[in-house]
């Protein structure tokens, strides 16, 4: 190993450390305040390491969603959750978000004209794509199905984690709604 | 040159583990937030340094000062609900 | 590459970094040492001002006369206006919420 | 009125051009809408009081306020490296005679940027200040800063409570 891969890989393996310990860290820690935040950290490493790998349009949402968004949002969750003598209210609706909501829709109907209709033949995805799938799939993967070929085999990662993502969440669903009958 | 912005990537790494430990440790709430604070200063600069290792700071920068802005936005929100929460 | 032009900027560029990370170094060290939150909320400080003017400094120099280096130092004036915002929301909601500041002497 | 909106998105749309770096019919447009807007929410009737700048006082001031800075950074590096920490805390209101809450804003942000002194609290008229030791809050005790503060912004009439 010569000196720059010996350097990527402290680099690689200093970031996936700081990775761990902040999740570690989250799951650990007993404040429930600075679980979140250390939360926060967690997305600003991942960020880091999407940046690293050079997904930089990755890093950008995740730093938006993770380190921005979330954080703010759990911990405005936990201030309006935690029993106090005054409890946090929702605040009122407003006229702003009657006239901002349908405008916001107004454009997103707008926008949506633009994208092809559904099933043309001359749309970029029906031109491009799914031609290459279609002649190459059966080529490399041996799989008669096309679709099962894309999902399992030219996806296989994402799929997977999704799989694992959904499984998660719907044990912790099935945890959270479970009760015994008395 | 490479080799010397890997090895300023990984220094800054170490130095963010501290931060990490008032984070993790930090006696109060404010305590956490203010490592965040120095954490993510931090971050934006790590970001700088990737691009220049990439050679494509354009890029990075970009991010780096959207981090720099949602961060300020994020700080307030919590200075503003911790202000009259109290340590929860 | 090369040239002595480049090579002096590269130069500078190091300088600059290194300077950078003592600073760096500097405030992590004093982020533990310190005894509580207002107290450490001068190490973040030294972090903020010292630290990314001399990391980003380094940095912009090293990318040369560009607009790289245009952008490099929008997010360096950004810090500089953000950062004080930042502390002082963080320091004056500990102080609201009723943490007391650590005094030396006999208390 | 009008000529400060046009001079402000004249600023904002270099801005927009020296970050974008595109400079397309589509996007030069947008810059030109986004900066007009912008402009305009800046100058909006509640917020846009009058204040004067005086650039040369700006130009003096950030590299005066930047060797302040480093000065202090290096007092700070020096308290945090002794190895018996002489840090001597205080916490301290300061009164500001400043006309203008601008110039009361420039004032806290300098004092939080410097290491060394932060600004915990702000009133038009008093500032709460938390310095870690004596010689870190000399600049402000003695006045220097406030009055560089001062150049900044030219006399004008003092604000109304």
């Amino acid at each position: 190993m010569d000196e720059g891969a010996l350097m990527n890989f402290l680099a690689n393996v200093s970031l996936l450390l700081l990775l761990i310990m902040t999740a570690a860290g989250a799951v650990l820690v007993k404040d429930l305040i600075g679980a979140v935040l250390i939360l926060g950290s967690y997305s600003f490493f991942l960020a880091l390491t999407w940046a690293w790998l050079g997904a930089v349009d990755v890093a950008f949402t995740e730093a938006v969603v993770g380190a921005g968004l979330a954080t703010v949002f759990f911990l405005l969750t936990l201030f309006l959750t935690v029993p106090r003598e005054k409890q946090g209210q929702l605040p009122r609706v407003q006229w702003p978000v009657f006239v901002g909501l349908p405008l916001l829709g107004a454009l997103l109907l707008f926008v949506a004209t633009d994208l092809p209709e559904f099933g043309d033949p001359a749309s970029p995805p029906n031109t491009h794509i799914s031609p290459v799938y279609l002649e190459n799939s059966l080529k490399d993967t041996e799989t008669p199905n096309v679709v099962a070929s894309v999902l399992m085999d030219y996806r296989s990662f994402d799929t997977l984690i999704e799989t694992v993502v959904i499984f998660t969440s719907g044990i912790a669903a099935a945890l959270l709604l479970w009760r015994k009958k008395s | 040159m490479r080799e010397f912005f890997i090895f300023v990537l990984i220094q800054l790494v170490i130095l963010i583990v501290v931060y990490l430990y008032r984070v993790v440790q930090g006696p109060t709430v404010y305590d956490r937030v203010l490592g965040l604070n120095g954490l993510s200063t931090k971050a934006i600069i790590l970001l700088v340094v990737i691009g220049t290792i990439y050679d494509r700071v354009g890029m990075f920068v970009d991010i780096s000062t959207g981090y720099a802005l949602l961060n300020l936005v994020g700080s307030i929100a919590i200075a503003k609900y911790l202000e009259h929460g109290g340590a929860a | 590459m090369g040239g002595p032009r480049r090579r002096m900027a590269t130069t500078i560029a190091i300088i600059f970094l290194s300077l950078g990370l003592f600073f760096l170094l500097v405030a992590a060290i004093g982020m533990v040492r310190l005894p509580d939150v207002f107290a450490r909320a001068h190490a973040v400080g030294l972090t903020d001002t010292m630290g990314a003017f001399f990391m980003l400094f380094g940095l912009a120099i090293y990318e040369g006369f560009s607009l790289n280096m245009l952008k490099i130092l929008v997010v360096f004036s950004l810090l500089y206006l953000l950062n004080p915002v930042v502390t002082h929301a963080t320091i004056r909601a500990a102080l609201r919420a009723g943490v007391k500041p650590w005094m030396k002497g006999p208390s | 009125m009008t000529g400060r909106i046009l001079l402000k998105t004249a600023l904002f749309f270099l801005i927009w051009m020296a970050l974008s770096g595109k400079f397309n019919f589509l996007h030069l447009t947008i810059g030109l809408g986004l900066s007009l807007g912008i402009a305009w929410l800046n100058t909006w009737p509640l917020t846009g009081d009058k204040m004067r700048v005086s650039w040369v006082g700006v130009l003096t001031y950030v590299p005066w306020l930047f060797s302040r800075i480093l000065a202090s950074s290096i007092h700070m590096v020096r308290l945090i490296l002794d190895p018996k920490l002489p840090i001597d805390p205080q916490l301290f209101g300061h009164q500001t005679s400043l006309p203008h809450h601008a110039a009361v804003v420039l004032l806290g942000n300098s004092i939080t940027l410097t290491p060394g002194t932060i600004t915990v609290e702000v009133s038009p008229n008093e500032l709460t200040v938390h310095s870690i030791d004596p010689a870190s809050s000399n600049d402000l005790l003695s006045g220097t800063l406030e009055k560089k503060v001062a150049t900044v912004f030219p006399s004008q009439p003092r604000m109304k409570a």
